[in-house]
């Protein structure tokens, strides 16, 4: 068995056929060709199908509150660097609950990887409108359709400088797969979001859909273009997928935070001296 | 109430009243008793804000509401305190400041003149440091050493030019026969001027603190600011959080991941903070978090004083789990119970919260170094071996807790209801035995409850009750009444709140609990977990603290 | 308890129990009384979900652990129900789904066979809803009826074929000699089939309300799905907004400009918005305000039942400020309470809330249609002039609430504290004249406190106090029980509490409080506010409502 | 006096010399030259120096919470869209606490002025860095100085097809005064970040700075081009001034909503019928 993999009896709570087996398909695979230990890794996530995915990986983790994985992320990695930080979630959570979390953190280029499952529907919760749901999807909430623009998770990193950033494809493990080792091992703060189909509530962005409606960026492509991977973030119906945009070697979070300037010590190995202490409390 | 000297400076925002604080505290806290507190408007610059210094031959730490000294710094300087100049007040201040105003006695003080006169317009706190120093007759040498000390990061002429300006004020005064009606003291150690700020800081360091995630809000920030300040030498990350919500997951995220963690904010940032609380109680993640009221509902009066948030301390979060709040009133106990904080919070595995006020954390006092205790630096994290289960029955109800990558455990975390593995359950058997698990720690932390102190007569009749910042307030009366029988149950665990203050009341044929609001939140848990009996509450909540000669008229009215 | 007759329908999330649910009650509620309710897994397919129907000759509102007739749809479709099952249990099921299950009294029931037969395993369900029909006896037109209703979106001939499938299971039990133990009654007015969640909403339009802003949240969303269906009807703007915090901001903004504004949510959205119901609080900008409880802390079980978060809605908000709690037991009083909770939130411009949990949103009830009452329509919006002051102090405690662009005057609305006017002030006389302004509120709420209702003898010496969807239970036990000299008090507004409650309690030799939480949340407001000694707390918490035996054999032990 | 002018004995909480003066007078002047009706103007707000802002014009007004200004705006404007609706705060109120609903609040579209000082500092607070705080500033609490990126505003909006995206400088009170007239009368949601110098606690980017480090947007400047205005968002040192990026005729969020599709009757006039529920009441 693979180290990541879980018991074979595992109940695994999503709905047959589900994009988010393929996910996890290739998140375990990822890991597995990363050779990563288990008790290194710690994923985080928030509330929702696509956030219960740390149940069925077998490493760490703290699955919080709906919204709230990349707060936990970026702390973990940051008081422990050497441990591999994940921070996974659906489009509602890391999009719409968690959104200040998101472009907060672009901003901050901790070295996680933050993997978002696109299913452009509220799954969990029974199907409700997310924030990338397309306008005109009828929903039980949006019962005449969505009217907001859907969200574009992949034009505001790149505008908030993030340093890596791709879109990936459920049904397509192998390349989803490449993608995550990729975000795993840059450098940085690194989205990878994953269009997925929800078989249960959207019947407009089926997994035919998606097939229909994205294509795989060239070889080719220049993904440290900015001005260019903003304009493939814009196109649709095809939507690329890949790494649109990638900078390396931008100092991360943890580089920059004073506490590691002097030290490079995991913050939670440090020794605090009382005398220092007392020091302070003495006129 | 104490005899008691008293000094007011009241000037704007900008006017420099923090530095002339400081400068007249380090100074006359080597020769007197001091203690100062302030109020000051939600403003950067312009309006009206006031500092009060209170020299006495014994220690106090309570705001006097009449003034003896009263320094006017600009033309509205007054406009807010003519209740509190009485006819033996003696005002300070320029011709012009004083227009329209009656009552005091007029001292002529023209700082702008006599700085013109040394050159510079800056030099005007210098000179008035100088001339309240020759009134207090302050050692001269401890000022210029305060003044280099303060001013070390400007050039030497200027320092030189400061320092002149404070001789220029100190002689200006000592030819006046104004002394003050206060003796002076010598201390057998040097005392620490803080603030209550710094007491809560100086807490976390000794609590082995070091993370601290939060966002900016008045009066709170201070602490973030102090924290800052020390990260280099104490290895403390310090991060600015985009909101509270993330600033308190963040800092459960940092407990989970080893580090000790705390978060400061005040009311309005706690209320957004209460899911993360909740997840904090279900994960069994420990948290230290500093709330630091201020008047309410909403944004109220962000830089005033209050005590109307113990009751969403309690009650925060959704759903029943257990935590631990205190509620220091000096400094030597906001160091302790912040530092025991931590220790609690790794020991038991909840939320553990410091509720202080603008009050408290704004005010200096003066504090006697003491040797810190090593044991609350004890870690209770354990290495995990293969077979590690996060949420272990059998350790009911505190199971040991790891941290990934220390051991060969994995160590997993859930918000939902989770089997000892920490995997999502919906097992009503097993959602029950992690529910008792949780509560059931309520036991284990009373028997380590933070006792409360009884100041006053061991045989009172009359018991007055109070917690955090009134514990100046009501320390000085029982000290100073001369109503004998009367004691001070000054509570500083507020909760969960421990059968033994019951006992405390019951001796008392009158029982009356002090507080900061409008509805009397301790009397009601006093009443709902000790079935204590709450004759009287003495309550204010119009933003200001009560005043030792206001309190004393109150008691006056309420005491049998 | 009641004779009744429970119908016990067990399956997989997906596999179309809502549907056979609403069916059998639509056509079932025809010549019984009726009442169903369910208990469902987080998860969208798989797992094991139940839907339990009770057909009783009288009204009857609680949740039954014995079954009398189970139908297994999969084959794990028994684990979980061993205890539930009896020696006179008939379990209808394949042979499979049998498997490693003892007790009960077998009867196969091949539906899958059935619908082959028929050409179509999507009959099943409807093969089952006439196999049950028959059973029961059910009127075949008004089935048919149904069916064609519910698939009339569909093709004819599938609908032909459902009706033919019907039929066939309808014929396949009345071969059996299987009837219920309960006879058919007639309701002289026919009864409308809802559950919880419909109740609300309806109160909800029936007070006015057109606006709702809300974010998803198990199991409050019900409530913005069914406002959403009736939107363009009724003229309700509906929004899902990006979080709960703008969820209530928005909806605040909308009472502000004019509109009638109700946010859904649950514990943990509503820890959330507690600081805009602090806003609500200052500003006196009313709200209405459905948390829809399930058991915490944070996610805990998210599709399962609590009264876990009556404490929270109390004491949410940081400052003190006024507000009002109702929490409905049955569909009347939840069309009646919500309605009342946009009349009152207007009239007093307070924050207004109804607490529920998911065992009374999902239970299906019977209710009488009743006439409306048009008073709570009645808007307390002024017309401003000129000289409007939103915060008048002369109209003390309630201010005229004007609306901007709806006569001469400006409505100047502030979070902080605030002037007359609207504007901020840090004068602590008007600070304390607009906090008592808003506390005072309280009194006049209490004058319109809607009253708790008595259910058994008035000469009762042993009381038991519930509140919230507890009613049918507790009721079912009064009604039934052979001790006489029992009765039930149903509190339905929660806070704040009337004396007359004491009353009540004061009469009783014994008083019990039954609650689906651990620690007696109802119990210590009880004891904090209106000093009544709770001789005991029935309390359950592990995620599922009490059931009538389980409650019955409980009260035996507790009843002195 | 104008009618939106408050009475001169007013005491402004401002510091002298705060660039907040100069957005007021901008603010009154185009709401004068609008000549718009006090009593029909909304201002809603959050917490800051900057928030404050309605305290000091004389209309209608919703000081909130800190960071949630926009919520209050887009309810009221969509139960009255014949108000005219303005948010304004800070850069930490708008961008900080409220980034969530400044994301979601594009997407809808509502017909709203969205305001934001932006003095790249929190002012109230006395001086913590603000999420536009340049990479380096040395504050209280950002003593080595700030690590994070600073977050872009104008490239955020307009990745998320924001209809009107302008930056203005309060050093130019005749200028902005026509781009707020341009943003008010903008159908749709317009965002006007505003550089504006906080004389008290941000020693870097003062009225100098923000002198010689902005230039104004030429005339010619086609501001209908989504990807030239994305490259002027990012250009800095110098910021451009002026409309980046408008577009017209997009429908909003008012003239979607459901509840106006047929019925162009503010909300808040409109019947409640208690026989039609009734009627939902019998089976
Ligand atoms: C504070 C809070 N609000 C709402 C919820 C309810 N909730 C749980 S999951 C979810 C949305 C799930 O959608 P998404 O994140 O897209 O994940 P998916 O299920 O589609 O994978 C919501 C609204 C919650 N748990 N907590
Ligand atoms: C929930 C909450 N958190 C924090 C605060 C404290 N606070 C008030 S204003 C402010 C920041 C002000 O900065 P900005 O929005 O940039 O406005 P400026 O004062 O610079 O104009 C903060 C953090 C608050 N009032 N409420
Ligand atoms: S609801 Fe949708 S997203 Fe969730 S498990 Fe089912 S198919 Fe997947
Ligand atoms: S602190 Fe800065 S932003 Fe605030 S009023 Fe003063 S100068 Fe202006
Ligand atoms: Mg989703
Ligand atoms: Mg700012």
């Amino acid at each position: 068995m693979k180290p990541f993999e879980m018991h074979p009896n595992t109940d695994i709570a999503w709905c047959p056929g589900c994009g988010d087996f393929s996910i996890r398909k290739a998140l375990i695979q990822a890991l597995t060709e990363l050779d990563l230990d288990p008790t290194r890794v710690v994923m985080t996530s928030g509330i929702g199908q696509a956030a219960k995915m740390p149940q069925y990986v077998n490493t760490n983790f703290f699955n919080g509150l709906h919204g709230r994985g990349l707060p936990l992320a970026v702390a973990v990695k940051s008081v422990n660097p050497s441990l591999t930080v994940i921070a996974e979630g659906g489009d509602g959570d890391m999009y719409g609950e968690g959104g200040n979390h998101f472009i907060h953190n672009i901003r901050r280029n901790p070295d996680i990887a933050h993997f978002v499952h696109n299913n452009m529907i509220y799954g969990l919760t029974q199907g409700q409108g997310s924030p990338t749901s397309p306008v005109g999807q009828k929903t039980t909430v949006q019962v005449e359709g969505v009217i907001n623009e859907p969200f574009n998770p992949l034009a505001v990193a790149i505008s908030l400088g993030a340093t890596f950033v791709a879109r990936g494809f459920s049904g397509d493990i192998p390349a989803l797969t490449v993608l995550m080792k990729a975000a795993i091992t840059h450098k940085g703060y690194a989205l990878l979001d994953i269009f997925q189909p929800c078989v249960s509530f959207n019947k407009v962005n089926t997994f035919k859909w998606y097939q229909e409606n994205t294509y795989i960026l060239q070889e080719n492509h220049d993904s440290g273009d900015r001005m260019k991977a903003l304009a493939l973030a814009f196109e649709k119906d095809p939507y690329p997928l890949g790494i649109l945009y990638q900078v390396e070697n931008r100092p991360t979070y943890e580089e920059k935070a004073p506490v590691y300037q002097a030290d490079k010590t995991p913050l939670i190995h440090r020794q605090r001296r009382l005398t220092a202490v007392e020091a302070l409390m003495t006129p | 109430m104490r005899n008691s000297f008293t000094i007011v400076l009241s000037g704007e925002a900008g006017q420099g009243l923090q530095t002339l604080e400081d400068l007249i505290m380090a100074s006359a806290g080597e020769e007197y008793h001091v203690y100062s507190s302030k109020e000051i408007m939600s403003r950067v610059r312009g309006g009206n804000n006031t500092v009060e210094i209170r020299l006495a031959t014994e220690p106090v730490a309570a705001y006097q509401e009449t003034i003896d000294y009263l320094f006017l710094l600009n033309d509205h300087a007054y406009d807010r305190l003519d209740s509190r100049v009485q006819d033996s007040t003696v005002i300070f201040a320029e011709e012009s400041f004083l227009k329209g105003h009656e009552g005091g006695h007029k001292q002529l003080l023209s700082l702008r003149a006599m700085a013109k006169a040394l050159g510079n317009p800056i030099y005007i706190n210098t000179l008035l440091f100088g001339y309240i120093a020759g009134i207090l007759d302050l050692n001269q040498g401890t000022c210029h050493d305060l003044i280099s000390d303060r001013f070390a990061a400007l050039k030497p002429a200027i320092i030189a030019s400061n320092l002149k300006a404070f001789d220029e004020g100190r002689r200006a005064s000592s030819d006046l026969d104004l002394p003050p009606t206060i003796r002076k003291t010598s201390h057998p150690v040097p005392l620490k001027i803080l603030n209550g700020t710094t007491a809560v800081g100086l807490g976390a360091l000794a609590g082995g603190c070091n993370y601290i995630s939060s966002y900016p809000m008045s009066p709170s920030t201070a602490l973030l600011v102090f924290l800052s300040n020390h990260a280099r030498d104490f290895d403390v990350l310090v991060e600015q959080a985009e909101d509270e919500i993330a600033a308190l997951n963040m800092t459960l995220g940092a407990w989970y991941a080893g580090a000790r963690g705390i978060v400061t904010t005040s009311g309005g940032g706690f209320a957004l903070m209460e899911e993360a609380l909740s997840l904090s109680g279900i994960t069994e993640t420990p948290a230290v978090i500093h709330i630091a009221q201020r008047p309410g509902p909403a944004t109220g009066l962000p830089t005033r004083t209050e005590q109307g948030d113990l009751n969403l301390a309690v009650y925060a979060g959704h759903g029943e789990f257990p935590r631990i709040i205190f509620a220091p009133g000096y400094p030597e106990d906001a160091v302790r119970l912040t530092q025991k904080a931590f220790y609690l919070a790794d020991k038991y595995q909840v939320p553990v919260m410091i509720l202080t006020d603008q009050y408290f954390l704004d005010a200096n006092f003066q504090m006697a170094p003491f040797p810190l205790e090593e044991a609350p630096l004890e870690s209770f994290v354990v290495k995990t071996d293969k077979a590690y289960l996060r949420y272990r029955l059998a350790d009911h109800p505190v199971s040991p807790r790891g941290i990934p990558g220390h051991g060969e455990g994995l160590v997993k975390v859930d918000s939902d209801e989770h089997t000892e593995e920490g995997l999502i359950t919906e097992d009503f058997d097993v959602r029950q035995l992690m529910n008792d698990k949780r509560l059931d720690k309520e036991s284990l932390i009373l028997e380590d409850y933070q006792a409360a102190e009884l100041i006053g007569p061991e045989d009172y009749d009359t018991l007055i009750i109070a917690w955090g910042s009134n514990y100046g307030l009501v320390k000085e009366y029982v000290e100073t009444t001369d109503r004998d029988k009367v004691a001070f149950l000054y509570i500083k665990q507020v909760f969960p709140l421990h059968d033994s203050i019951r006992d405390y009341a019951l001796a008392a044929r009158q029982v009356l609990v002090v507080e900061n609001n409008a509805t009397g939140q301790l009397a009601a848990l006093l009443k709902l977990h000790l079935d204590i009996k709450v004759d009287d509450a003495v309550l204010k909540y119009n933003g200001e603290p009560f005043s030792i000669e206001e309190f004393e008229a109150i008691l006056k009215e309420a005491l049998l």
